[in-house]
């Protein structure tokens, strides 16, 4: 890079406009400490009066006045996790399909189709959620979950439609289209004679993908998960529709619960009172930074292997 | 001419053949070198592969020198003047896959700062052109026109890959700001990767011309097929 | 000029008549020819003649793609492997392949070995490490590797690797191992290396080996066969086929007068 | 030939492919059922009114949500007006003057974690700065949540684009004796023009369809704004609201505001990926 011209004229406009942009640069820096700041110490009376019990506890009660993190933060990670756990197949599902099953006059529109659902807002997700997916859910999977398997503490409160499993449908169909458009892409990417000299050793269709596209394309699949994951735990407008708002610490999937995004979109507003106000603020603190470390870890792990790897 | 003055002209063509592929050489290391250094982060090499570009570059004008020196001096006709131009017009092409390539390590000095994320998907596009570019050399090197037609074929492939590569990137673009950096890289390399692979076919364009005398320049595949295969004469 | 004596103990593959289409266009025309057991037969002839296309029938590789199709018989020791009946995980267990460019998977050096006997066995660990470990003596690498098995099959040379999935594809004893211009990306020392390692593996397997290096197939394979545009122009053995052709076109290529 | 051991490869290998087949359809259903409900429910509420009137209490018949439609336009141009002078500014120092000081990397890494940051926690911090000191909720303090999250987007597509200009380029002017920023603002910005606008788009299709940063910033008003300095309407937290709400009118708004930002965000995103896919052609 040309260092900054020097000459008599230009000196000073030039010496200005590098600071102006340092300037900005600077704003940068100086609007994300402020956010740190203002958040950190807006939840000081939260932080003060409960200290670390607020993670631990599960009393969430604006009346006499204690707050406790531990519904919301299970809610936000229950949820996450049953939108995983049900992404992730149907995603490796859908990515296999487009790229080996499908016929090929049906692989291009419906590839196109799954990543321009991938732009679609999240509130229209959580919407349709609540019209469509939970009269569903309340008439007949839940009940049928709830009769057959009702044994178990996961599904032993009667069905009501809202609750972490529906939410957590809700966030997979949201992230679906995202994890399935970019694991097709790595399969199409994986070499041919790659997988030829797997199919050459007598390796069936699903043997070559378990055991050479997916490790070769490893990377590009985590990074797309990660992704999924960190949206899904962000994610507020898909949840606060059908997660049923509700504090009450149970085992099981069928129950209402809160995660913390639902809890503050609901809450925050209407929060009257120093405390109550400051303890939604530490929630939203707590959030930012089990984001912030996920999506962290996700980012080290991906740039551990480049080194290493060499081709 | 003498039989003396024959055999002198055809070590000379030789020569000239040799010289080409020699750059061929180089240029394709070039590829696998700064892809090597995209992989390892490794700027020592990717410093190796910019200095290197010049010595393509001069071999570049090595080579238009001897055919300048031909077509003055042994006024070439037919076959020898095919295969005088062709050679000219496919070391412009490596000198631009020279060019391209040193523009890949050049993106490797830049993204000290910011490693790229995903780049299983470029080595797969990079591995298909350096075999796109070796085709073509070796279809060169030993006059193969129907070979050189399924190279032109190849080509597609890449710009397949190549669009599979911008639609994974634009995705995480869009989902993660964070990886915008990443992403415009992989869009700059992978765009430099498609541009050799369109040398290359360019350079199995004149081997046919070379081999047959048929430009299948700007003519659609079935019809370059059918030239070449001799069922349709066309006009020149 | 080709040998099709079906009665022969010795004939390990017999072609017959085979085509071979890529949708409509037809790219194999009547090739018939006896591949003989534990004798290694190359292939030649300019690129696009064929002969890739010949050996990928050997072990039905084309399925893999649509639109790809074969006619004619391919009998393995006397069964038809065209016959979609014969059953591909079967056939491919008994014809090994390698590729032109080595292609380890993305696992250790051990796994990759590991990974075709696990396919088609199950094996108490010590016999795997057995069975590894002689794959890899067998495929000249042992010596080489022995310390760094648990490496990704990728950080080996080229030449390494290229021997790697030589020994891959014997550990699985399959009967043929089909080679498709193993050496044309190698080095002169590791293709050496390797030429000399097939000649080692012919007392076990019978070997098909295509390639376009000309002083390859003379110096390694007993047979030779000349493709040219899809059809079988000359089969013999190697060195009848070098030094006194039947054929113009089998002349004029082998002495490198093609083009 | 086939013993057992292979028939159960092959019968496993059947059953995962028809169970993916069977993964693949049950999502695409669904996928292709989103969309159909929303074009279906959303186009059927769509008319003159929908687009023209101010909504009206529940019971009532028409209204329509003419100012939420201008309040989301108003908020999300008054934010990418907010966002892109800062972001390219500080974009173009990161690519020329911060490449490798330790300022630069400290800016870079930091509009890194503040992507990670969770739109709402976004609009709880510009309610703690602005909402609570002004004393009342404003489409400004909506328009500035909404470039907080463009911000990241606009920095990181400005400094790659411009380092992608050639350096020859730069010296080429500094040669003709142009100062420094002249060179940047002649020569540098108008080289890398049409890749920072494909990033102004991507940072407008990251906050398109946002809800919950607006949630406790702009709010919602059932009225014409008089300025932005009030509370304001805006698509997607009507939507919410209305979803929300027990009347089946409202409801049925609602889906129309789904519809609406949906075809906007789809819009948005393909002219995205042209601009980015296009750019690179040639």
């Amino acid at each position: 890079m040309p260092a900054a011209s020097t000459s008599k004229s230009g000196f000073s406009a030039d010496q200005l406009f590098r600071l102006l942009t340092s300037a900005f640069a600077a704003f940068i820096a100086v609007l994300f400490i402020v956010m740190l700041a203002v958040l950190w110490h807006q939840s000081q009376p939260s932080i003060d009066k409960f200290g670390f019990s607020f993670l631990i506890s599960s009393d969430w009660n604006p009346v006499t006045d204690q707050y406790g993190a531990l519904i919301a933060i299970i809610g936000t990670l229950l949820t996450t996790f049953v939108a995983m756990f049900i992404a992730l197949p149907v995603s490796l599902g859908i990515a296999l399909f487009l790229a080996e099953i499908a016929p090929y006059w049906m692989r291009g529109p419906v590839g196109t189709a799954i990543e321009l659902l991938a732009a679609i807002p999240s509130i229209v997700y959580g919407m349709w959620g609540l019209f469509v997916i939970v009269p569903i859910m309340a008439s007949s999977v839940e009940p049928w979950l709830y009769h057959h398997l009702g044994f178990l503490p996961l599904f032993s409160t009667p069905p009501i439609g809202i609750g972490i499993l529906t939410a957590g449908l809700v966030l997979a169909l949201m992230i679906i289209p995202f994890i399935a458009s970019i694991t097709r892409d790595v399969f199409l990417m994986c070499p041919q004679n790659l997988k030829e000299s797997a199919y050459g050793l007598g390796a069936t269709n699903w043997e070559v993908v378990k055991d050479v596209m997916i490790p070769y394309g490893i990377k590009g699949i985590a990074g797309a998960v990660f992704l999924g994951l960190g949206r899904a735990l962000g994610e507020t407008m898909a949840v606060t529709f059908v997660i049923g708002n509700a504090y009450h610490l149970s085992w099981s999937l069928l129950a209402p619960g809160n995660s913390i995004a639902s809890t503050l979109a609901n809450e925050f507003t209407e929060a009257d009172g120093e405390l109550y106000t400051s303890s939604l603020i530490e929630l939203g603190l707590v959030l930012f930074l089990i984001t912030f470390i996920v999506l962290s870890l996700a980012e080290i792990w991906l740039h551990s292997g480049n080194k290493k790897r060499g081709i | 001419m003498s039989e003396h003055t024959i055999k002198r002209f055809e070590e000379e063509l030789n020569e000239l053949k040799d010289r080409v592929l020699a750059m061929g050489g180089l240029v394709e290391r070039a590829i696998r070198r700064s892809m090597k250094s995209l992989n390892s982060l490794d700027t020592k090499r990717a410093l190796k592969v910019i200095e290197r570009d010049k010595a393509i570059n001069a071999l570049e004008v090595e080579i238009d020198e001897m055919t300048r020196t031909l077509l003055a001096l042994r006024q070439p006709a037919a076959g020898d003047l095919r295969f005088i131009i062709s050679a000219i017009k496919i070391v412009t092409d490596l000198e631009r896959i020279g060019d391209l390539a040193e523009g890949i390590a050049e993106t490797v000095l830049q993204s000290q700062d910011h490693p790229l994320t995903h780049l299983d998907s470029l080595n797969s596009l990079s591995d298909e052109v350096e075999k796109q570019v070796n085709k073509a050399l070796d279809t060169f090197a030993r006059n193969d026109a129907e070979t050189a037609l399924a190279c032109i074929e190849g080509d597609k492939k890449i710009n397949k890959m190549f669009k599979s590569v911008q639609r994974e990137n634009l995705s995480y673009m869009i989902e993660d700001p964070r990886q915008i950096t990443s992403g415009l890289q992989a869009f700059a390399i992978g765009r430099n990767l498609e541009r050799i692979g369109d040398h290359a076919a360019n350079i199995s364009e004149m081997v046919i011309y070379m081999v047959q005398g048929h430009d299948i320049r700007h003519v659609d595949h079935e019809t370059a097929a059918a030239i070449i295969s001799g069922e349709i004469l066309d006009e020149d | 000029m080709t040998q099709t004596n079906t009665q022969n103990p010795e004939v390990k593959i017999a072609v017959r008549n085979l085509n071979f289409f890529y949708d409509d266009k037809q790219a194999l025309f009547d090739n018939t020819l006896d591949i003989i057991a534990n004798k290694v037969t190359s292939f030649i002839g300019p690129s696009g003649c064929g002969k890739s296309t010949h050996i990928r029938c050997y072990n039905r590789m084309f399925s893999l793609y649509k639109g790809h199709r074969g006619e004619g018989e391919i009998l393995f020791d006397g069964e038809n492997i065209l016959d979609p009946k014969i059953p591909e995980l079967e056939l491919r267990h008994r014809v090994g392949m390698i590729f032109q460019k080595a292609t380890p998977f993305p696992m250790t050096v051990y796994e990759n070995i590991a990974y075709g006997l696990k396919l088609h066995n199950k094996y108490p660990q010590s016999e795997l490490d057995d069975r590894v470990e002689k794959a890899l003596r067998d495929g000249a690498l042992w010596d080489e590797v022995k310390d760094s098995l648990r490496k990704p099959g990728t950080a080996l040379s080229g030449g390494q690797q290229q021997r790697l999935c030589i020994a891959r594809a014997i550990a699985v004893q399959p009967e043929v191992i089909l080679m498709d211009e193993p050496c044309s990306a190698l080095d002169p020392i590791a293709t050496a290396k390797i030429e000399e390692l097939i000649d080692e593996l012919k007392k076990k397997f019978t070997i098909v080996i295509v390639t376009h290096s000309m002083q390859q197939a003379a110096r390694a394979s007993d047979f030779t066969a000349y493709f040219y545009l899809g059809k079988l122009i000359e089969y013999g053995e190697t060195q009848s086929i070098f030094t006194s052709p039947q054929n113009k076109e089998t002349e004029d290529y082998i002495t490198g007068r093609f083009g | 030939m086939l013993n057992s051991r292979a028939a159960r490869r092959q019968f496993t290998n059947q059953f995962i492919l028809i169970l993916s087949t069977l993964a693949a359809v049950l999502g695409i259903i669904m996928l292709v059922w989103i969309l159909g409900d929303v074009a279906w429910r959303g186009f059927s509420a769509m008319n003159w009114d929908f687009f023209t009137k101010l909504p009206v209490p529940p019971g009532e018949k028409g209204g329509g949500l003419a100012n939420a439609i201008v309040g989301t336009l108003l908020m999300t141009v008054t934010a990418a007006l907010m966002a892109v002078p800062i972001g390219v500014m500080a974009g173009t120092y990161l690519a020329e003057f911060g490449k490798h000081n330790l300022f630069g990397r400290m800016v870079r890494s930091l509009s890194d974690i503040l992507v990670s940051a969770p739109s709402i926690v976004v609009g709880v911090f510009v309610y703690l700065v602005m909402v609570k000191t002004m004393g009342h909720f404003s489409g400004w303090s909506g328009a500035v949540s909404l470039a907080i999250l463009m911000l990241p987007v606009v920095i990181r597509t400005t400094e790659e684009m411009l380092r992608l200009v050639p350096d020859e380029m730069r010296e080429a002017a500094l040669a003709l004796g142009a100062p420094y920023w002249k060179m940047m603002l002649q020569v540098v910005f108008r080289a890398a023009k049409n890749g920072m606008i494909t990033g102004i788009m991507l940072s407008v299709a990251r906050v398109a369809g946002e809800t919950a940063p607006l949630l406790f910033t702009a709010m919602n008003s059932p009225y014409w704004m008089e300025s932005m300095n009030e509370p304001m309407a805006n698509l997607t937290v009507t939507l919410f609201n209305y979803a929300m709400s027990p009347y089946a009118d409202w409801q049925q708004l609602a889906w129309g505001a789904a519809f609406l930002i949906t075809i906007s965000v789809l819009f948005v995103t393909i002219t995205t990926r042209l601009l980015l896919v296009g750019r690179s052609k040639h």
